[in-house]
């Protein structure tokens, strides 16, 4: 395939992810696109088969088969609650691939005695940089996700000293590396070694709740050092390619941030979740205040005779699986002539649009589920607020209580309902470890217990009235 | 600096201005997807993986070529098709009844 | 084809696409402005006439180069002048009472 | 200047348009934004003369000069309601600059015996032919509107045919011209001639009420033009800006045919204005209906005690140029207790956001004027709708009358309103040509006269009571 022929087949390909992401913007199109953007990766992977005089089909025929097959396998087998491990480590992946193309770039020209441009050169050290970062970052998220490891904060004295100066010393070699023309395999073994630990070092102090803003984070960081391997080998649908992702990574990162009021700093050194947990039993609203306990029998009546209910999931209806039985629950209520409404708020679970995707896949339709600025107003009329495994993303301090973490978070105003109805297994405070004065007020009632256990409990209650 | 590069950095750049316009628009309900989606993208690298192991190089195309071709694959067809099945599964009105 | 022309063709087409993006953005308010704005912005080939004005073509410099510089300008300063002058109207609260 | 270095400059230049055509997008940051765009104007006019270098410096400066001069005069002196005329007259400057620069490369090489890459032979083509086009076209639009020439379509029989014919022609010559190695001038010339007739020609049979479509078209062709010569001198700043604008052009189009809910070929070859406008006299409506005519002081008393007024400004508002006593007519009714919003549509004037950029002159804040989507539905609570020199924008026939040349477009519901009053000079139709059967309405009541001399009298009026 002649060369010119080739770069217009990878332009092509670049559109395809333009017009992909695009189409990805709504509901409606979203699958197309992706459809449309795999096509394009697929038109790039043939292209340069075609293109680059391949010599050993057998590895790539492996590499091909093997990737592809554990890809497929995980996509099929994995579970709609553990999207976020999932996507942290499809995003390790992409780091260890840039990782590798630079690393074999960099062992020709040294093995090779060829010296390379100086360009050339810095874009190969930024490439193992980031993709080794990417790389053991996102397996410790994933870890700490999976639970296969403590979610809480590790931290140590001098943390942020020590990181910064491994950084430096990163960076140190890296200049070594480009600047020295001997060929010199030291620093390289130095610049990976090294950055594969800062990878580690960087994500074990935050929080496991926090994780989604480092994947959105990390995967910004794949799509960079992808678009530094383009420069490597001076291929420009990687550019465009991993400009893209780059890009969409920082602003999923802004938004998620955005959504909590807090900054990224913030997220990556603030070590949240582990200073503020510790006072969360003794929270001061507890004191003195009685919570209202309902069984489901009682509440089951109340939802059958509501007029209009709006149901607000949070992360707990993730941990209990819970997603098919609330949409039984729903169809039930309207059956009994009730309308349903689900509030989803933009934080609300471990991942943004957490809510949507375990929603969609229980088959509620989409159009059933209001943003935020959409519904808060409907609140006031509504006669039962059910919230299910949601904490935060209710909790009315984030309007007043200028001391609190959460203060200035727009939250859900589950509290304005004419009665509510809260789901959890008991009191224990949500991802932000503080108390929720909303569980403590007279109009609500808790319904304690696994939200799968109670929903089902509830469902059987309105089909026996 | 060589043209080359500046070209490459134009290039860059022109297409991280459109990355943060086309982004920004995506509503929330999309954002899960968009995740995996965008993340799928970023397995490009297996043009670069492809063309270290389908080079000449002896134990670098086979060790480094091979690794790269299999996690660049990974990411790729499990970015992919993951996304895919979160999609399909978002319907307009509840077809499942 | 050349490679030269294969990535103008690809910086052409990224800057459509951003181009599209942002001007669907734009409210209806501001597309008087925009259009004016967007039009001194194609006076960009002001960067053209320079070349040939400057060079050493005898009467085609001078003829051509000077000529297309000239209508470049107008179509520059008056361009961005014009919106500017639109633009500076542009009022939040009537702050000529 | 090493080249290095002036790409580099470039790449800001192209930088400074991007974000100053984003920051376009909201008025609080629209004018920084066009000021950053000119400041990248700037720097790639000093990074051109620092790197080409330059010879013949009086011949730059008498360019940069003369045409900076004519330019800052015309921007200076330009009334507000002229602004159509300006922006078409601008356009055709900056295709004429594109065919300039491309036929001085073309000279050289003919006359300099070098014979130039295919590709950038075929470049050259595309920016004489659309550069050309751009220009002459543009002239036409400009004395179109300036009321030079007729504004009515001009059509002759086989109009179509002959244009086609010159469009395959100067193909034809171009293909010749690029494929033939020796020099030839014979071919430059029947190209750019042709070219230049050919814009004449397909502007001509488009009705001046048309114009501001054609002229978003034809700056979209001279953003593409300038791209063209981009790819002829191998300058990557060029294509970028002229990309942005080719891109700005059409959609700016599009949103008009939409608005307008025609389609652009039939904007283009549809003759809109002739056929239609001679049926205007005779239309039905106008049979047997009477229209109540009022007098400055009632029309002031009912405006002077109205709580609610909302005003439809039109086209006649700019023919009359009294936006100014629009404002002071607004303050007074406000003194009086009542409130004052503009309801501007989308192809209100003859040229998108044009009501909007008259009121902004006349100090109107712009949070004043509202949409046509914000405001129709607060047209039921309003005592008034006072409508100044607008006529199509509030044609009721727009949503029943199918067999209506402006069926389906949406309108302003001014004909909801409590009490219309209508201000126009008499009962001539307006751009569409049809009769409009709000003017008939028992609600409506006509103040006849020049829309600014009718403002004058009710401001005196209001004032005297
Ligand atoms: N979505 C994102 O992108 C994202 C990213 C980072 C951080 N965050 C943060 O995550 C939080 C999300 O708020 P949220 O309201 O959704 O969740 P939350 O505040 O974390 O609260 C979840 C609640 O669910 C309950 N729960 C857990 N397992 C349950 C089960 N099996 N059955 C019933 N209840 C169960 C827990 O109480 P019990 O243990 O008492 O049952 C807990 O209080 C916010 O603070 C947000 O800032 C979100
Ligand atoms: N905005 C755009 O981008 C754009 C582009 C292309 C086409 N158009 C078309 O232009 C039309 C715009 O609608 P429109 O309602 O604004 O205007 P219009 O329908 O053209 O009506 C204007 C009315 O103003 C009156 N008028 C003229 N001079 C006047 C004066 N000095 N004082 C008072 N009244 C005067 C005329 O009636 P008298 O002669 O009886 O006074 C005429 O009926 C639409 O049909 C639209 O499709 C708009």
């Amino acid at each position: 395939m002649p060369h010119a022929l080739a770069e217009l087949g990878y332009l092509v390909a670049s559109a395809c992810f333009i017009i992909g992401l695009k189409r990805l913007g709504s509901p409606a199109t979203a699958a197309s696109g992706n459809r449309l953007s795999a096509w394009g990766m697929l038109l790039a992977i043939v292209v340069t088969l075609l293109a680059g005089g391949m010599l050993s089909w057998i590895e790539i025929a492996a590499g091909i088969v093997i990737g592809g097959g554990i890809g497929l396998w995980m996509a099929r087998s994995v579970q709609m609650t553990s999207m976020p491990q999932m996507v942290a480590l499809l995003n390790g992946f992409g780091g260890a691939a840039s990782v590798l193309v630079a690393g074999a770039e960099l062992l020709k020209a040294e093995l090779g005695g060829v010296v390379l441009p100086v360009e050339t050169g810095v874009t190969i050290q930024l490439s193992l940089i980031i993709g080794s970062v990417t790389f053991t970052g996102s397996l410790i998220a994933w870890a700490k996700l999976q639970e296969v490891m403590t979610g809480k904060p590790i931290t140590y004295a001098g943390q942020q000293v020590v990181s910064s100066l491994l950084a430096l010393a990163v960076l140190g070699l890296a200049a070594w590396q480009v600047t020295t023309p001997e060929a010199a395999l030291g620093p390289f073994y130095g610049v990976l070694g090294i950055a594969l630990l800062l990878g580690i070092l960087l994500v074990i102090p935050i929080g496991g709740a926090d994780m989604p803003v480092v994947i959105a984070l990390l995967n910004s960081y794949s799509g960079v050092a992808a678009a530094m391997t383009g420069f490597v080998i001076n291929n420009h649908v990687l550019i465009i390619a991993g400009a893209l992702v780059g890009s969409s990574g920082i602003i999923l990162t802004r938004i998620m941030c955005k959504a909590m009021k807090r900054s990224l700093a913030n997220v990556l050194f603030g070590a949240f979740g582990a200073a503020t947990a510790g006072g969360a039993g003794g929270g001061k609203s507890g004191a003195g205040l009685t919570v209202r306990s309902v069984k489901a029998d009682d509440a089951a009546v109340q939802l059958a005779y509501a007029q209009q209910v709006i149901i607000v999931p949070g992360y707990g209806l993730a941990v209990a699986q819970a997603q098919h039985v609330v949409r039984e629950l729903a169809e039930l209520i309207e059956k009994n002539g009730g309308e349903v409404k689900y509030a989803i708020h933009p934080v609300a679970g471990r991942m943004p649009g957490h809510m949507n995707v375990l929603l969609a896949e229980a088959n509620v339709p989409y159009d059933r589920l209001y943003d935020m600025d959409e519904i808060n107003d409907a609140f006031e009329q509504a006669d039962v607020a059910l919230i299910i495994g949601a904490n935060d993303v209710v909790n009315p301090a984030a309007r007043h209580d200028t001391s609190s973490p959460i203060y200035g978070m727009p939250i859900l105003n589950a509290d304005k309902a004419r009665s509510i109805i809260v789901m959890k297994r008991g009191m224990n405070p949500g991802f932000a470890g503080i108390e929720n004065e909303l569980f403590y007020d007279p109009k609500t009632a808790m319904l304690f217990g696994d939200a799968k256990t109670s929903l089902s409990a509830l469902v059987s209650e309105i089909k026996a009235l | 600096m060589s043209e080359g590069i500046i070209i490459g950095v134009a290039i860059f750049t022109l297409a991280t201005f459109l990355g943060i316009e086309l982004i920004q628009r995506v509503p929330p309900t999309l954002h899960t997807p968009l995740m995996s989606g965008s993340n799928a993208i970023s397995g490009i690298t297996v043009v670069g993986a492809l063309i270290i192991a389908g080079g000449d190089h002896g134990w670098i195309s086979s060790v480094f070529g091979v690794g790269a071709l299999a996690f660049a694959m990974m990411n790729v067809v499990g970015g992919y098709a993951v996304t895919d099945r979160m999609l399909r599964m978002f319907k307009k009105d509840g077809g499942g009844k």
